[in-house]
């Protein structure tokens, strides 16, 4: 798959042949995958359906329910949500293995839960207590358990990429039937370590996955002021294969990544997906957002992720208020019992810089995709 | 004069010299039509225009980078980091790039990186971070850290001024807490350090936010003289001014919102040792955030974080040696 | 030129189809300009022609002088030079005009020389001496006399790039006939600053020129383990035009940077320019390059750039070893006066951290090509 | 016991380790086919295997990050930095995501970065540079420098083994010129200080290549009784040996060879003129290099980096006080 360099040709002959070629070979292409959709997804069954859309129920569910703690001022610092993508993060993580690592960004609350995370941990970590994710030491969105293959986002967007071809890169090495996967958002993919982490894993071709979040805004900064071509584009110069899909499409998503894994795991290179969505509230709380034109909105919010799953699913017979049901009763306990842990002991603040013992590598997540069975 | 606030005297500062100067260009996340996640460039772009209030994509390293190339053909660019963790991501450009180029090749580079730092609101790790010793440690470029409404507007002024790469760390927990008269229009700060309070039993050197948590602490302890040295200036460093309050003083506690290991209080620490050690009639007391990551939940954020009662406890114990 | 943000289309409309329509805007195709070469280039008199020649000759015989005071440990530090890609920074700094500043890189010594910088001055800063063009704080290739608008190169790669940027930003809001250049490696490439620095001009559109010396080695690492595909094919991704050019033929170079910086002039923002060429020595002179195939190098020598454009002014009746003897006299003379200047002084080891006066912009350069004359 | 030249035995840690454990991974710009820009890495390809001897592209961030997901995913991941220098351009991924990672998420992160650090054979700014300090000003970061053969194989084995990020400043200036007395295969040098040699009127502490220029200071000056102390581990610091020397010698000398402003002498100075004030007998003497670049012509760089003649003359005004 890879290019010969200049080199490997006659020195007078220009490079530009070689990459037109290039162009016309099918991994450089960028075109969506064929998605398979409509009545029968041949690789979700009706549980997997339900399941898709249960999660992204509870992920807004939660996240819902951390706004409501947030404005009662039990949350403390800056509150993020993902409201309107949940189909990107959920369709994505369930289309992983158990021992696919995922590194999720902001907006990605449902690969937490996919990966096995309880709402309970949740919200105990967004309430900062020491039985959350993270012993209270980290905030909102920036969590991960790492015994459930999850890895925390750093802040700096988007450190976690290179990290992602690393993990992969370790994968291929030692031979095992293993993938990443890395979700960012467009804005982020401005950054240098976006281009390091790209470039880097189509060199190596590990097995990893890019799912671009594309919501258009960067915080406030819209699309024309990050890019002028679809970052997907660069997918084909990096010398790997770039598909769009529909981001509000829970099984649609689930689709493409699925696809990639299984090309990762053939040895076929890293992916670039860019799912495309809406971010249908402001950077964070504090943001009302409203340099977001509101025909934009009403666009989108008839396009709700959750609702069209829905639908789906109503046309199939299930009986989606019971699930509905289930989940706010989920983390209605969740939030009872998160909220009667206790606060965090100030001795503890200092300890834990440092590991002390033997460094446990990442544990294995749930993989509830009925292919996994 | 007027009364404003930390954050709106930065504000004015950067209306005022683009006012004045058509070279002052701000580039930065989000600080065009949003104003800033802090909202301290509110209002510029609708003032002048987005031609010189530039909302960047997210590139750290080319933000100052380009303000590099844009300062060294004559314009005096402003970079305003989104919060101050960022400039990690900015970090070789400053210190390779901005940080060498006069020594090396007579290049001056006037930019202004701007910083919002320092925690106390529960930020956690990465929205809580004062980075400032490592450039400290970095030769070339300049480092300020006002504590007063009226010596942000100044020393931000001069900083743009100044024909330097100058980081200017803005503390967050300030930006609205800290109100003061601020005169209009221009005028500079200088780069040296201000008495806030004499004394002469002990000297507490504080910079930034720490500056108003030390002078609660001292205000605790009426029956002692206690000196409160406000650096403002990290670099250029006013050692004239410690060594002078150690002289008038004998003893001495040096304050950090930063992490303890090779912070700025080290080194106000290790000048004394090595220049002032006549003078002392006790030990060096350093009061840091110790060597962790700011953590996010409020017992464990004011656990780590330098308290009154922590300098407060500092200062009885070295009053009594 | 720039593409609508997936925000301006309706939400349902996957971004594939307009970065489609991209592919097919001129702009974005990554194709050779038509390189007008052969006996009477449209642009280039004989004189420049002859220019051209020198320029690489002298680049050429200031290295070699180097290369022996080195020898002779008169030279300290490290050396490294540009032998075999002389035309590419020759030809490209021949096309800026005297306000352009250019930001060369380790090979490329003729573009110092285009824009007014004396040999007596390269030599002098090879060999230390506070008369060279960095006062002797520093060494081998990293100088640059900012006074006749050249940025001296930081080590650290890409680092001019964003700076270049930069330039041309300020440029563009002052409404300036200018445009910055700046050289750099396939080996730069990869790294972060690269991807922010394009990406950032093509977004703000700015008049910059980045010229890509391909010589498919970073060091010793070939171009297939840097990247899968030659880097000329982001540009189209990244919403510029991108072009590859024989980098061994000074004419051809020379014409492509002139109708870039006509675009970027004329408001078309910024090009990529992939120069094929060959680095005929080692990474350095520690550096015996024996991963480097032998009949590499022996193609490659037989596309020498000096014996190319030789061949064209013999085949016009220039007396060329007139020149070649003038340039040896000049670099003899030069190497006699350089060695003559008295060391620094250790007394000024630490003055000129800062500025103390008023910081002065970059000067002009000489602009030797006869369209600005 | 073989006669290994401090290259040499930085190259047989790593062929021990990787022969030990499968785990160890190495990952650079040129380690490979070209083995090194130092030839550190000579021959690890051909023993190795490219799959473990890993040529990357030019880009530290995604080196280090790469690292870092390795590791968590069960490698040992050792990185190169081509020089020290480069490592401005892996910054973020080393102090916001290797340092960070345990205390914020229990996740640990055992890689180690290699640094060809320090200056002295006229590198310039860019290839001299000992960037240690900003380093130690960062949590979570482990940071050791050797000075001899021994300790240099010891301690990268102990990184190598440690479940925390290191970073390993290997000196440039040592790989060719100190050779020692080194054990065969597998050994680990502890993360504490050491006596270089004793006395009780004076103590050098120093690190790295100013071991040997103390050392040679100190023989200069046959008739006082200098201790030299070795600290090999910046961070964790081995206070205790800084105390237990500084009582007792009462006097002490700090040497730095990288910038003066917030370096890792300016921390010892602090630790001592707090925790040891009452045992000192003089002011706490730094040596270290001026807040400038390191300039590229010799006469220059020798002005500017601490030498012989600066450390014994900073012993012998000391000693006189
Ligand atoms: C390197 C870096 N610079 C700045 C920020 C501050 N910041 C946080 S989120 C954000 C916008 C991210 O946009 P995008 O990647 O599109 O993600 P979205 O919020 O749309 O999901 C910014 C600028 C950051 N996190 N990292
Ligand atoms: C960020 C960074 N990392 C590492 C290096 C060390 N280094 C110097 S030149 C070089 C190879 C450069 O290759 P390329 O960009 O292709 O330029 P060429 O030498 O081929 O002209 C490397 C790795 C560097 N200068 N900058
Ligand atoms: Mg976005
Ligand atoms: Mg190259």
């Amino acid at each position: 798959m890879r290019v010969a360099s200049n080199q490997a040709a006659p020195p007078n002959q220009p490079a530009e042949s070689l990459s037109k070629d290039r162009r016309r070979s099918p991994a450089a292409r960028s075109e969506p995958l064929a998605a398979e959709r409509g009545a029968e997804p041949p690789y979700l069954d009706r549980d997997d359906r339900v399941a898709l859309f249960r999660f992204m129920v509870l992920h807004r569910a939660i996240e819902e329910r951390g706004v409501s703690l947030y404005k009662q001022g039990k949350v403390p610092g800056s509150f993020y949500d993902g409201r309107g993508q949940e189909a990107t993060c959920v369709g994505a993580a369930f289309a992983l293995g158990p021992a696919d690592p995922v590194c999720p960004l902001i907006r990605d609350l449902g690969a937490h839960l996919v990966k096995g995370t309880s709402p309970r941990a949740v919200l105990a970590h967004y309430l900062g207590r020491p039985g959350g994710v993270s012993a209270a030491r980290e905030g909102n969105v920036h969590f991960g358990d790492a015994t459930l293959g999850v890895l925390g986002m750093v802040s700096m967007l988007p450190d976690m990429m290179p990290v992602a071809v690393g993990m992969a890169m370790a994968f291929k090495l030692r031979r095992e039937a293993r993938c990443s996967l890395a979700l960012f958002g467009d804005g982020a993919t401005s950054v240098g370590d976006w281009h390091e982490a790209m470039n880097f894993a189509a060199v190596q071709r590990v097995p990893a996955i890019f799912v671009l979040e594309h919501n258009g805004y960067a915080y406030s900064t819209p699309s024309s002021r990050q890019f002028v071509v679809d970052p997907v584009e660069r997918a084909a110069a990096y010398g790997m294969l770039g598909v769009s899909v529909d981001g509000n499409d829970v099984e649609a998503v689930f689709d493409v990544v699925r696809q990639a894994r299984e090309r990762a795991l053939a040895g076929g290179g890293p992916t670039l997906i860019a799912a495309h969505t809406m971010r249908m509230h402001g950077h964070g709380l504090h943001d009302d957002a409203s340099y977001v034109p509101a025909e934009q909105l009403a666009e989108w919010a008839a396009r709700d992720p959750i609702a069209l799953q829905r639908a789906r699913l109503v046309a199939l017979g299930v009986d989606v208020e019971t699930i509905s049901a289930s989940v706010t009763a989920e983390v209605d306990q969740a939030t009872t019992e998160a909220l009667a842990m206790p606060l965090p002991d100030p001795a503890t603040a200092t300890t834990g810089v440092f590991c002390d013992g033997e460094a446990i590598p990442m544990g294995l997540g749930l993989a509830p995709w009925s292919g996994f069975r | 004069m007027a009364q404003l606030s930390y954050l709106e005297a930065i504000s004015d500062a950067l209306r005022v010299a683009m006012g004045e100067d058509e070279r002052v260009i701000l580039l930065g996340e989000d600080i065009g039509v949003h104003g800033g996640a802090f909202k301290v460039t509110d209002g510029l772009l609708a003032e002048f225009g987005a031609d010189r209030v530039i909302d960047t994509p997210i590139c750290e390293e080319a933000i100052v980078g380009g303000a590099v190339g844009a300062a060294i053909v004559g314009m005096r660019p402003v970079c305003e980091m989104q919060f101050a963790d960022f400039v990690a991501c900015a970090f070789d450009q400053i210190v390779n790039v901005a940080g060498k180029l006069h020594y090396r090749l007579g290049v001056a580079v006037p930019i202004v990186v701007r910083l919002p730092s320092g925690g106390g609101f529960s930020g956690g790790p990465y929205h809580s971070q004062n980075p400032e010793a490592w450039f400290l440690h970095s030769p070339g470029l300049k480092v300020l850290a006002p504590s007063s409404a009226e010596d942000a507007k100044g020393l931000l002024l001069a900083a743009i001024a100044d024909p330097n790469p100058v980081l200017f760390l803005e503390h967050k927990n300030l930006y609205r807490r800290v109100r003061g008269e601020v005169a209009e229009g221009s005028y500079e700060t200088p780069f040296t350090a201000r008495t806030v309070r004499d004394g002469d039993d002990l000297v507490v050197i504080a910079y930034g936010a720490m500056v108003h948590t030390a002078l609660e602490a001292i205000e605790q302890l009426p029956d002692a003289s206690i000196r409160l040295l406000d650096l403002r200036s990290l670099a250029p460093l006013d050692e004239d001014a410690i060594l002078a309050a150690v002289r008038d003083c004998s003893k001495v506690v040096v304050v950090d919102e930063a992490n303890y290991t090779c912070a700025m209080g080290a080194q106000v620490s290790s000048v004394i040792a090595e220049r002032a050690f006549e003078w002392l009639e006790g030990p060096i007391v350093r009061v840091a955030a110790p060597d962790v990551p700011i953590p996010f939940a409020p017992a464990l954020e004011s656990a780590v974080l330098p308290s009154v009662e922590r300098i407060r406890a500092a200062c009885d114990e070295l009053l009594a040696y």
